[in-house]
């Protein structure tokens, strides 16, 4: 395929807009529905935003619509994720970057706190380590 | 959650939360539901307690290193690698810190011990008795045949070693196959692309590593975790491809709006592969986001499949033959007329007039 | 052969072949035809106006006095379906940007909408005069392979075509795939069935209006 | 005697063209020309379908003048035409078939089937399958000089005995005559009137005509049959009476047929144009009235209606010429269902009155004519043929139906002012 046989053609600038794709509110519905058997039976579940045809102007619809929380945690891991509570009690909003800042996954979890907010009993055991270590340092500059 | 891959990233300051949080994501690429996250971590670790840590085998053959870059330059370098560490990589040409005779006998020990994975990338050449391309002496065929009897599995990374990729286009110069071609009593996965995504492997290591087994694979052999759908199923832009507003040109307004990209070849809806969900380079992006439609680099044939940049509905051009099939056409119909023709006045010159006595038997 | 290989031989070889031998069976079958010539008329026309081949051309088209009274089926079923036919092929707005990557010549299309709403109609219509077939005695009876034969062979690009833009049935690469063959299939069989009236109904109209013209009935 | 089937292959090809093949190439077997068949709509029978009545020919013609056709012939993967498939056919091409082309004009592809079928003829005719009837009558034409066996001594006779009714005397012979008028047998032997009527209008218009004794039949049954040769030799006759008399213009009686065979086959028969004009009586006696010549009195009172006959109206292209003379002496005239070109046949056509052994089916079809006339109830049917005429009536008598068949010459003729008589 020769060169000029690519379709490029100059055309005038037009009024940039960002289209959506009428799938966001079909997902307000799902999380209501969430909430509900949330409810009922303390069943979490989450949405994987990445799996579904969803335009950055859809996501920012949804973002406007659930609001913002009393809650934003900020996790630094690998790169910086944000839990967000959203202004629906028990709806978060989970993003994981990576380290440069890039968005890796996203979700819509409904939960009390996302599992991932829980501190592990494995760590928190490493974390007593670490502070029992401490005092037992504060212990010996006492001594001195 | 505990087990020895959890302990190795602890000691290398990975918290758990980091880890469960690229799991999260890994589910995610891998299209499983998000409860399969900590599933996947929990499995994940376990997992390490009871399984020895295979080796990995990894050969490289007709091939140009894109896939070796692609898997090296892997979104979460540190996660992967500790993966990568977990598995232990034996011989690795690019990657090892060993050289020559040293690199040619930890090739050997691997060998020799059995039960390895072996990853190949690029692919074989039969052609002039393999010797199109060729390590200390000894052809790809051969080095292939011999690595594949003792692994446990092989792994053909990237469409050279998938389905011939590149070298396998016409005419073929080398006569390139893909390694399924070659080994046919092994059981492979094949991860292609140009190259493959990184976290496909990895992907696909952890399933190896998690499970001991290799994941689901479609009719070409592929995860289908990760070619179960097709990029145009997974594109942010197909909402414009179902409201019918495409791209006419590469600098339209529709281009510029981020329309669909079918009518400017976009192999998309063809294509299996999971570059919508995963994208490249850290999730920076991915060839549709930055505008330019799917080559189908993960399909088989996909340099033979027409021109990047006609529209999958268009055809190629059978208006090429138009004045060749019109010219026969004519011919044939010229011919036959002529035939009739000559019948027909046959018929009238042998005409005897009519009588009554014609009339009766 | 895979999805992609499939779809590439249907627009590339697959069509090359198909519009070849569409082009070659036209142009032979054509000349085969008229080339057979006739003699010419040499008594004293009556010259009536509005009665001549031309006319005939497009005055066929109308029913008959009496008739859609006798074949209502026949006559509304063909119409819709032929009508439908002309306005899927030529008016959607894919295949004229097929007809325009082939020869440079575009026009306006129809909303897909519509487009798929006049396939569906036509489709039905199609069904209805298969039905009219089984069930009049006199077609029936007229009824060869061939007929029962260009009947799918017409059906089928129809209905692949609004499967493929509909989404159902197979992915939409293997259901354009297939709609490319159907096509392609009803290409190469045009020619040399009784299909190929779509080329044949102008001369053979024109010879009847025409024969009539000279006498001075108008048909 | 020398019939053969490759004498009717052979025939065939010769007459197989290209409005043929287009035809055959063109047809869908939508079945709507069954529609327009009396033969089908009467009986109900698929195989009185037009388009099947001449599937011979089509297979002749793929097996002969197509490529594919050729080579399927040669593979063997088509049946040859045998002589007892022409056999077979001889119902549907003959005793089913009035030549009436309503077909033709139904289709909707344009297949001018009664073009195939009297081409189908020539071939049938000639490999010894044209039925018995129109054989004789053939025969009778080529031999004596009319299908009846009348010879120029009845015509005399029947010359003699106007000229003592009318008191006119009855030109034979004349040159330079405006017109010359031909006779059919049929008016010879059972419609005489026609003859007194011509010769009064002639007066009375003034015209200068003649009967030719060479040329007097107008009747083809060479065009029925099938045969060009023969048609030919009856046509000529004609055509040399009125180029010896000098005839301006002949007039063909009042009869479908011998119009369609005169004014449209007989120029390609004789394989030139003639040097005079053909109309058919009802053609002269329209162009009488509209220069002025042509005056009538009084008016029928009676419900009248009119039969077009096939060859004049559909395949003649005569429609309105008899309404406007009809209504010159009718009162009370009420078109038929259908009227004009696509009237029904009355079922005798195309040779159909000469073959016994269609005489039923002949019957059975003419109810088509009989529901036209009982749409209409009419108290006279007129009509302006003598094979019409006499299939009507015979029709009328079988179920029944008191209904008087007249020809149109003679009701214009009964309305001659009495001066001018």
């Amino acid at each position: 395929m020769p060169l000029d046989a690519i379709p490029i053609l100059a055309v005038p600038q037009g009024l940039h807009s960002d289209e959506r794709s009428g799938n966001a509110p079909a997902l307000l519905r799902e999380i209501a529905e969430m909430l509900r058997r949330f409810l009922a039976n303390g069943e979490t579940s989450a949405i994987d935003l990445h799996a579904l045809p969803l335009t950055p102007a859809d996501l920012e619809w949804l973002r406007e619509q659930l609001g913002g929380g009393e809650i934003a945690i900020t996790l630094n891991a690998e790169g910086e994720s944000s839990l967000n509570e959203t202004a629906c009690p028990g709806v978060w909003w989970v993003t994981h970057r990576n380290p440069n800042g890039a968005v890796d996954s996203e979700f819509i979890e409904v939960a009390d706190v996302p599992d991932l907010v829980k501190a592990h009993h494995e760590d928190v055991v490493i974390g007593l380590d670490h502070l029992e270590l401490l005092i037992s340092d504060l212990s010996k500059q006492r001594a001195f | 959650m505990q087990g020895p891959l959890i302990e190795i990233l602890a000691r290398q300051g990975i918290t758990r939360r980091t880890f469960m949080k690229y799991c999260a994501t890994l589910a995610s690429l891998m299209a499983l539901p998000p409860s399969a996250g900590r599933a996947m971590a929990e499995a994940m670790a376990a997992a390490g307690v009871a399984t020895k840590r295979p080796s990995v085998i990894w050969l490289p053959f007709q091939e140009c290193t894109g896939c070796t870059e692609s898997i090296t330059r892997s979104h979460s370098p540190t996660l992967e690698s500790l993966i990568f560490d977990v598995v232990s990589l034996d011989y690795q040409e690019t990657l090892m810190a060993a050289a020559g005779h040293q690199a040619e006998e930890a090739l050997h020990n691997a060998m020799k011990a059995g039960g390895y994975l072996l990853i190949v990338d690029g692919s074989i050449p039969l052609g002039l008795d393999g010797a199109y391309s060729c390590i200390a002496g000894r052809s790809n065929l051969e080095l292939l045949k011999e690595a594949a009897s003792g692994a446990a599995a092989i792994v053909a990374m990237g469409s050279c070693a998938a389905f011939g990729g590149l070298p396998h286009a016409k005419p073929n110069p080398t006569g390139a196959v893909s390694v399924s071609d070659v080994v046919k009593d092994k059981p492979i996965v094949n991860i292609p692309g140009c190259p493959p995504i990184p976290v496909v492997i990895t992907g696909v290591l952890a399933h190896f590593l998690t499970f001991g087994s290799l994941p689901e694979l479609d009719k070409h052999g592929r995860p289908k975790a990760f070619y179960g759908e097709t990029i145009h199923d997974r594109c942010y832009r197909r909402p414009f491809y179902d409201q019918g507003k495409f791209a006419k040109t590469f600098d339209d307004e529709g281009a510029r709006n981020g329309w669909c990209l079918f009518e400017l070849g976009c192999k998309g809806p063809v294509t299996y592969n999971a570059c919508a969900t995963v994208k490249w380079n850290g999730g920076t992006s991915w060839p549709v986001e930055s505008g330019h439609g799917c080559l189908g680099c993960s399909e088989p044939d996909f340099w033979d499949a027409g021109g990047f940049y006609k529209a999958l509905s268009t055809p190629a051009n059978p208006l090429k033959m138009a004045s060749a099939a019109v010219a026969a056409g004519a011919v044939a119909g010229v011919a036959v007329s002529f035939a009739n023709r000559g019948k027909k006045r046959a018929a009238a010159s042998a005409h005897e007039t009519t009588t009554l006595a014609d009339l009766e038997k | 052969m895979n999805e992609l290989q499939f779809l590439t031989w249907v627009r590339g070889t697959g069509l090359n072949v198909a519009v070849g031998v569409f082009l070659l069976g036209v142009f032979w079958r054509l000349i085969e035809i008229y080339g057979l010539g006739r003699k010419k008329d040499l008594s004293a026309p009556r010259h009536v106006a509005g009665a001549s081949g031309w006319h005939t051309i497009f005055r066929r088209s109308i029913p008959a006095q009496g008739m859609l009274k006798k074949s209502p089926v026949g006559y509304i079923g063909g119409f819709a379906f032929h009508i439908g036919l002309a306005i899927v092929v030529l008016l959607f707005a894919p295949h004229i940007k097929l007809i325009q990557s082939l020869t440079g010549l575009s026009w306006p299309g129809l909303p897909s909408q519509f487009i798929d709403l006049v396939a569906v109609v036509t489709l039905a219509a199609m069904v209805v005069v298969l039905a009219d077939r089984i069930n009049k005695p006199v077609k029936r009876f007229l009824s060869t392979f061939e007929d029962w034969f260009t009947w799918a062979v017409t059906f089928l690009p129809l209905l692949t075509g609004w499967l493929s833009v509909r989404h159902l049935l197979f992915p939409y690469s293997t259901m354009l795939a297939l709609h490319i063959l159907s096509v392609e299939i009803l290409l190469i069989v045009l020619p040399f069935t009784k299909l190929f009236h779509a080329f044949t109904v102008f001369g053979s109209r024109w010879y009847n209006g025409a024969v009539n013209g000279h006498k001075g009935v108008a048909v | 005697m020398s019939a053969s089937l490759d004498k009717g292959v052979r025939v065939l090809k010769e007459v197989i063209d290209a409005p043929i093949a287009s035809y055959f190439s063109s047809c869908v077997h939508c079945g709507l020309c069954a529609e327009a068949c009396l033969f089908y709509t009467e009986t109900g029978d698929p195989k009185y379908t037009p388009i099947h009545k001449l599937e011979p020919m089509r297979r002749l013609y793929e097996q002969e003048y197509t490529l594919i056709g050729r080579l399927k012939k040669v593979l063997g993967l088509s049946k040859p035409v045998t002589d007892a498939e022409l056999g077979e056919w001889q119902e549907l091409v003959y005793n089913s078939c009035t030549l009436c082309g309503r077909c033709s004009l139904v289709c909707p592809v344009g297949n001018d089937i009664v073009y195939m079928v009297r081409k189908f003829r020539e071939g049938m005719a000639v490999s010894g399958h044209a039925p018995e009837g129109i054989v004789e009558a053939t025969r009778r034409t080529v031999s004596t000089g009319s299908p009846m066996g009348v010879t120029m001594h009845a015509v005399k006779a029947q010359m003699k005995h106007v000229e003592e009714e009318t008191g006119i005397s009855i030109p034979l012979d004349v040159e330079g005559v405006e017109y010359m008028a031909l006779l059919s047998s049929m008016e010879i032997i059972n419609f005489p009137e026609y003859l007194s009527a011509i010769a009064r209008i002639m007066k009375h218009a003034g015209k200068t005509w003649t009967l030719c004794s060479t040329g007097f039949e107008a009747t083809n049954s060479g065009i029925q049959i099938g045969v060009s040769d023969l048609a030919k030799t009856i046509v000529s006759r004609i055509v040399e009476g009125a180029e010896r008399l000098k005839a301006k213009t002949v007039i063909s009686p009042e009869c479908g047929h011998a119009y369609t065979a005169l004014r449209w086959e007989g120029p390609n028969l004789i394989g030139r144009p003639f040097t005079f004009k053909v109309q058919h009586i009802v053609e002269v006696l329209d162009e009488l009235r509209t220069q002025g010549l042509l005056k009538t009195e009084g008016f029928e009172t009676d419900r009248l209606t009119f039969h077009d006959p096939c060859q004049l109206a559909r395949r003649g292209g005569v429609i309105q010429p008899q309404r406007n003379l009809i209504n010159m002496v009718a009162k009370n005239f009420v078109e038929m269902p259908d009227a004009g070109k696509m009237n029904w046949c009355c079922g005798g056509g195309g040779g159909v009155t000469a073959i016994e052994r269609a005489e039923a089916l002949r019957i059975e079809a003419f109810k088509k004519k009989k529901s036209q006339l009982e749409a209409v109830k009419p108290d006279r049917l007129v009509t302006a043929c003598a094979v019409c005429r006499t299939t009507l009536e015979e029709g009328l008598e079988h179920y029944q139906m008191n209904i008087p068949v007249v020809g149109l010459t003679e009701i214009i003729a009964e309305h001659l002012p009495e001066q001018g008589a």
